[in-house]
């Protein structure tokens, strides 16, 4: 056995060294979920250790993930100091630990973790925006007697989350993506007393499972073309080079419309990260999965996990763009532009006609995902990835507010119940404020507003199609629209609510102060004077140019949106700020235009769709067994019965008239037969070994026999 | 007589005497004791293949053997609880009065 | 000379061999050492006897045996003569053979395991490639003579006292395997002579012995905690309680028998102490580098009166256990720490040479004991007795 | 074919028949761990020492323990008044010799194809902890399972119901 060499490999670049904080990278999952192993342990009423276990694991974890990400900023500056750069002039900073998990037969699986700049900048914002969010739940669920099970939950999903950054494995992905489903089932239906929780959890499992299938047949299929699941193995690993020229060169599986092997992997993947996003068509979980406490809806359905899916893309993302045409695109890229493009549209227009605050908020969280894959799509990783950080800062800030409003007003989550709450709530209006103008992209001085305008910029210059673009800058105007109606409704008007709300304790609002600030000032590293962010990320120099701007289209691109921006502001503050309906009055715009507004309104009939389609199929096919088991199986056992029952009785007609004499003493032999062979079955184990023994004797003497013939 | 066969033959009769026992014996222990002799038996078989046989050095027989040491030894467990188990229920070890179903 | 002086017993065996012709001179090597062996811890035992009720007395404030001989230091041998001379009386319904086997079984088993233990450098029996299994396989054979002699006096205070004693020897057996489990994935072998080889080593003067590293002191505490009970020494000396079972399943042995038992229980003492020596402390090594011109012999059996000696401080200091506490606490506490210290050892193994290997174990131990402990401790675990099991 | 084997040999097989045959219950157990004994020292013979002290260490250590646990817990220590053999006796002995002179006229018969006396191999506690973790690790992982199981199947089965529980 190789237990004393060879147990851990370590491969970086560079001269083999392995720094300490590369090879202890497996703390950061590790303690939040012994943290969660330990919570769980504990008993209900431990509230204090739980909570201090859960954040002080999670504040380790911070610190450790800063102290990775500040060794992958200083990294380059070092290497460049001793000229190894030279050496790897391809690129980007890549540490990785592997190690063999199990063996099967001449096979290896291989399970490790990388630490390059997309997976330190997601440990970053995805501990720290935890870290806040743990915060603030002590204040939101103080009142909820399972606040135990709560920190239990949330620490494992942390871990799990944090796993999935760090895996340099699609198989350890995987497994840290099922985990991360699973916590988002148990939060989800963490109220699970309410039967709607507990369906929405159910519905987000399952969703999220149709997905995971195709994922892992996606897994499998690489496996077993490229015979390793890691990501990067020193240039062997299945998304290197090597392994991507293989599954290009392979003319048998090049399939229709330019779809290579990597491709099609690639799109089979997607449908995981689809199904985890909440893209169409599977993103119907994601609005139910709002009856989860607020908190877990900011950290798993707003901020981490569904970005996940966008993260696995960009992991993935070599495998995508490989073999790329002319145009700079591959068919799976341009699958997954569409994909992105079109939720974005389609889920803000939904968001429009919604009156549930998280709803309006879960709606955004798919429309901006949509934006988020169009960007992958269209962009490459920088441009989605850096969208993704801005957007779950100022989303999660968003639902953190949501929140607060919701614990404010004692649990209403109906805007048209809302109302004038900016004197009452002043901290909360100011942040959200803030969070919406960052979502809304207002300009300059927002997050939202850089990254958004990254992802408008590479859709213009698409070479495939112009429609994307087009479809993006009308998601905006919508964004900015269902935004500030919302925020009027909330906010502005008067209170049309019952009990008065008031303002929520220091341990909630300072989460969200904090937030603000980042919303506010995330913008700075990715604007295109000083796009820190993508070189970071590709690893190249950076230098504050303000000619960054002046490229070509880009003025007029940046004008543009901000007129976009401002007009769907102005529509909105036109229609509801001040002048908001009451909650039994229709809508404003329902009243202009009723009918398209009830498609919206009733979430354009998804729902309803699978219901007829497939939810009906499954129940027509259940009927159909059903129908099968009771009349055709049923029937037939029925008809052999009968058969035997029509010769019984022939029997004892002759019986009765032919053979009576001869049948009695016939039945008495029977009856001594039976009882013969009822010996056999006395219930004594000793006679059935007995004849066990007796079958011994008989097959030892055959076996003698037949082999002497 | 070679040395296998010696063994063979002791395992043979090791065997066998547990059969009888397990075949003949009222208490239900006492069957138990007669399948753990016929168990070791069978290791001991296993163990001699092993030494006598060509690849003694593939230590196949000798865990088949060790294996079948734990399996033995689960099996005597749960044998016996479920004796006990039948003693609390019917209040008796004798197998020819539990030759009913029914409790 | 010092190499003489470290080596005297085995030259003194070569040379006895050396005056039988060659072909007896295998067996009288085997024979030579179970002479040795077989008198030497009788003695020994006798000294201890007699060590232990001078230090018991000096516990209690007494000053103990000092009438035959010097210092009372004669009071084994006025002891072996009255057993030797006393009348055996076996019960009119005992069941005579294995009334007479059990003494002797026990004796014979107990004494099978100093065969593999080391008691100096090349002081060793037979070296044994699977010593450790065989020791605890002859450490194994003890329970069934014991519930022998328990159930063939035909008395109901002796057939509870070996019910007692077997459940509790089986049930403290697990930790004992567990623990030692940690040194032999470390020593990376089951041979004893190998074992000690491993924690041969010296640095900056210091010994490498097992009981120095964190997995090593937790392995040390629940090893000694299952062998007091496992030898049915105070607190865990319950199969023996007078109070409960006059004397538990010895009670119908009187005469040589009864010595036998007595016997057969400081050899167990002694045996297992030698292996806790050799599993922990290092067997036959000297303590500091610069001892090591001491005779290896002399350190073996100098730890093993130590940890002798801690067996008789515990009986005069602690009190007795309830049967149920004694389950309890093996099954609820030493067990689990045991398999808590076994993944620790695990680590230990596979995190390299550095301090981080110190730290991680050291603070996974703490946490543990300390959790477990706590656990135990709360209110209600050891409250009053519920009979589940009594009809 | 020394004298060691005939003597084990007999030791073996008188335990064995002593087991199936004596009276009282708690007798045929203590004759069963000499049965057990004797293959223990088979095994050694058979140069197979780890196999031979865990046979020790698992049969007399805790099987034989267990058998006696649960023949006193079933109050089946003292001698019984009638007959120890069940009524089909004769059936059972001639099928239990059946099946013995079938084995033993294999056996016989086969000695002349069996392999012959063969040097003895080395067998280190290393291989066979190499072989038991690395091409026995699933065997080793399926039998820790179910001892795992059977321990848990035996406390549960073996657990007392209290009254009314049911």
């Amino acid at each position: 056995m190789m237990m004393q060499e060879g147990f851990v490999t370590f491969q970086t670049l560079g001269n083999g060294y392995v720094s300490p904080i590369v090879f202890y990278l497996w703390l950061i999952p590790a303690l939040p979920i012994i943290a969660a192993g330990v919570i769980a342990l504990l008993k209900q009423p431990k509230r204090k250790t739980a909570s201090a276990l859960a954040i002080g694991s999670l504040v380790i974890s911070l610190f450790l993930s800063l102290v990775a990400f500040i060794h992958v900023i200083s990294e380059p500056i070092m290497r460049s100091a001793t000229a190894i750069i030279h050496a790897n002039a391809t690129g980007v900073l890549r540490e990785t630990v592997n190690f063999t998990w199990i063996q099967v037969g001449a096979a290896n699986v291989d399970l490790g973790w990388v630490l390059d700049p997309l997976s330190a900048i997601m440990l970053v914002m995805v501990s720290f925006v935890g870290l806040l969010i743990f915060i603030y739940s002590i204040g939101y669920m103080k009142h909820d007697e399972n606040f135990t099970r709560f920190f239990c939950f949330m620490s494992l999903f942390a871990g799990a989350m944090l796993g999935v950054v760090i895996a340099n494995s699609l198989l350890l992905l995987f497994m840290c993506w099922e985990l991360v489903g699973l916590t988002s089932y148990l939060l989800i239906g963490f109220w699970y007393q309410k039967p709607e929780a507990a369906a929405a959890a159910k519905k987000a499992f399952i969703t999220t499972k149709i997905g995971d299938v195709l994922f892992l047949l996606g897994m499998v299929w690489l496996f077993s073309q490229t015979g390793t699941l890691l990501f990067y193995n020193h240039g062997a690993g299945s998304i290197e080079a090597g392994a991507l020229a293989g599954l290009l060169a392979q003319p048998a599986v090049r399939l229709g419309g330019g779809l290579t092997a990597a491709g099609a992997i690639g799109l089979l993947i997607f449908a995981g990260a689809a199904g985890k996003s909440g893209q169409f068509p599977l993103h119907v979980w994601l609005p139910d999965a709002m009856e989860g406490p607020t908190p877990v809806s900011s950290l798993i359905h707003a901020a981490t996990m569904v970005a996940a899916g966008v993260y696995l893309i960009a992991r993935v993302y070599p495998l995508m763009a490989a073999g790329a045409l002319a145009g700079g695109t591959t068919t799976a890229l341009t699958v997954v532009t569409w994909v992105g493009a079109f939720t974005a549209v389609f889920a803000a227009l939904i968001a429009v006609a919604q009156n549930d605050i998280k709803r309006i908020l879960a709606y955004s969280t798919i429309s901006q995902l949509g934006y988020m894959m169009a960007g992958l799509g269209m962009g490459g990783v920088a441009v989605g990835i850096f969208h993704l950080i801005t957007h779950a800062f100022f989303k999660a800030l968003l639902f953190l507010g949501a929140g607060s409003v919701i614990h404010g007003c004692h649990g209403e989550q109906d805007i048209r119940r809302m109302g004038g709450l900016k004197a009452d709530m002043p901290l909360t209006f100011v942040t959200y404020a803030i969070g919406m103008l960052a979502l809304c992209g207002f300009p300059l001085f927002f997050s939202g507003f850089w990254s958004k305008d990254g992802i408008l910029e590479a859709a213009s210059h698409w070479s495939v199609a112009r429609t994307p673009f087009y479809m993006l800058v009308f998601g905006v105007l919508l964004t900015a629209f269902y935004m500030t109606r919302q925020v009027g409704y909330v906010f502005f008007g008067y209170w049309r609510g019952g009990k008065t709300a008031h303002e929520s304790p220091a341990v909630m609002t300072l989460p969200m102060v904090i937030l603000a600030l980042f919303a506010m000032g995330l913008g700075a590293i990715g604007t295109p004077a000083w796009p820190w962010f993508r070189a970071f990320l590709e690893n190249r120099a950076v230098v504050f140019n303000l000619h960054g701007f002046a490229e070509p289209g880009l003025p007029a691109l940046m004008i543009a949106s901000t007129i976009v921006v401002f007009l769907g502001l102005g529509l909105g503050w036109r229609l509801y700020c001040g002048q908001a309906p009451k909650p039994e009055e229709p809508d404003v715009l329902e009243r202009a235009v009723p009918v398209p507004w009830g498609w919206l309104r009733d979430k354009l009939y998804v729902d309803e769709l699978y219901g007829v389609t497939v939810i009906a199929f499954y129940k027509w096919w259940a009927r159909v067994a059903d129908w099968l088991d009771r009349r055709v199986w049923g029937g037939a056992v029925a008809a052999v019965a009968w058969v035997f029952g029509l010769w019984s009785r022939l029997n004892r007609f002759l019986d009765n008239n032919v053979v009576d004499g001869s049948f009695d003493k016939g039945c008495e032999e029977l009856a001594a037969g039976g009882g013969l062979l009822s010996r056999a079955q006395n219930g004594r184990v000793q006679t059935y070994l007995r004849i066990l023994a007796l079958g011994v004797v008989v097959l030892v003497l055959m076996l003698i026999w037949s082999s002497r013939a | 007589m070679t040395p296998l066969t010696g063994y063979l033959i002791v395992a043979a009769m090791l065997f066998s005497i547990g059969l009888a026992g397990a075949l003949t014996r009222r208490n239900a222990i006492l069957v138990l004791i007669g399948i753990e002799l016929m168990l070791n038996a069978a290791n001991l078989n296993l163990i001699a293949f092993w030494r006598y046989g060509p690849h003694p050095e593939a230590l196949t027989g000798m865990m088949f053997a060790i294996f079948s040491i734990a399996v033995a030894a689960a099996e005597a467990a749960v044998g016996l609880g479920l004796v006990i188990q039948i003693h609390r229920h019917a209040h008796t070890t004798d197998l020819d009065r539990m030759n009913r179903m029914k409790g | 000379m010092i190499e003489t002086m470290d080596q005297i017993f085995v030259l003194l065996q070569h040379w006895l061999m050396g005056l039988l012709p060659a072909a007896l001179q295998p067996v009288a090597g085997v024979v030579l050492g179970v002479v040795a062996i077989v008198c030497l811890f009788p003695a020994l035992f006798a000294l201890t006897t007699v060590f232990e009720r001078k230090g018991l007395a000096r516990i209690q404030n007494r000053i103990g045996p000092n009438r035959v001989g010097p210092l009372g230091i004669l009071q084994p041998v006025a002891d072996g003569i009255k057993s030797l001379i006393k009348e055996d009386i076996v019960p009119l319904c005992a069941d005579g053979v294995v009334h007479f086997l059990a003494p002797l079984l026990l004796v014979v088993a107990v004494f099978m395991g100093f065969a593999v233990l080391p008691m100096g450098r090349n002081m060793v029996l037979v070296d044994m490639d699977a010593g450790l299994l065989f020791f605890f396989a002859m450490g194994a054979s003890t329970e069934l003579s014991v519930f022998m002699a328990g159930w063939s006096s035909r008395n109901k205070y002796s057939l509870l006292g070996a019910m007692r004693a077997v459940a509790q020897m089986i049930s403290y057996e697990v930790p004992l395997l567990m623990s030692s489990l940690s040194v032999v994935m470390i020593a990376g072998s089951l041979s004893l002579t190998k074992i000690v080889e491993a924690q041969n080593h010296y640095t900056w003067g210091l010994p490498h012995w097992y009981i120095f590293t964190p997995w090593g002191l937790a392995g040390f505490l629940t090893y000694a905690i299952a062998t007091t009970a496992e030898t049915n020494r105070s607190p865990f000396d319950l199969p023996e309680g007078e109070s409960e079972l006059v004397a538990g399943y010895h009670t119908e042995y009187s005469g040589f028998k009864f010595a036998l038992f007595f016997l057969g229980e400081y050899l167990a003492m002694f045996s297992i102490s030698g292996l806790g020596t050799t599993l922990f402390l290092g067997g036959w090594s000297a303590p500091f580098s610069f001892l090591g011109w001491v005779p290896s012999w002399f350190w073996f059996f100098s730890k093993m009166m130590l940890s002798i000696f801690v067996f008789i401080w515990m009986r005069g200091t602690l009190p007795r256990l309830r049967q149920d506490q004694l389950m309890n606490f093996a099954w609820k506490f030493v067990l689990p720490l045991t398999l808590v210290n076994l993944m620790v050892t695990v680590l230990w193994r596979f995190l390299g040479d550095g301090w981080q290997r110190w730290v991680f174990c050291s603070a996974i131990l703490i946490v543990a004991y300390a959790g477990i402990g706590l656990a135990g401790m709360r209110r209600g675990h050891f409250g009053p007795r519920r009979y589940l099991y009594a009809e | 074919m020394n004298w060691a084997f005939y003597l084990i040999a007999a030791l073996t097989v008188a335990g064995g028949l002593a087991a199936v045959l004596l009276k009282n219950t708690v007798h045929c157990a203590l004759a069963l761990t000499v049965a057990f004994a004797g293959l223990a020292l088979f095994f050694l013979q058979l140069d197979a020492q780890f196999a031979g002290f865990a046979q020790i260490l698992v049969y007399i250590g805790a099987v034989a323990i267990l058998i006696v646990f649960a023949i006193l817990l079933t109050r089946g220590s003292e001698t019984p008044k009638g007959s120890v053999f069940s009524r089909n006796w004769l059936a059972g002995l001639a099928i239990a010799a059946g099946v013995f002179a079938v084995l033993g006229w294999a056996v016989l018969h086969s000695a002349s194809v069996l392999p012959h006396e063969t040097a003895a191999p080395t067998v280190t506690v290393l291989q066979i902890g190499n072989a038991l973790m690395g091409r026995y690790v699933l065997p080793l992982e399926i039998v820790a399972l179910l001892l795992t199981a059977a321990l848990i199947g035996a406390v549960i089965v073996a657990l007392h119901e209290k009254e009314g529980s049911r």
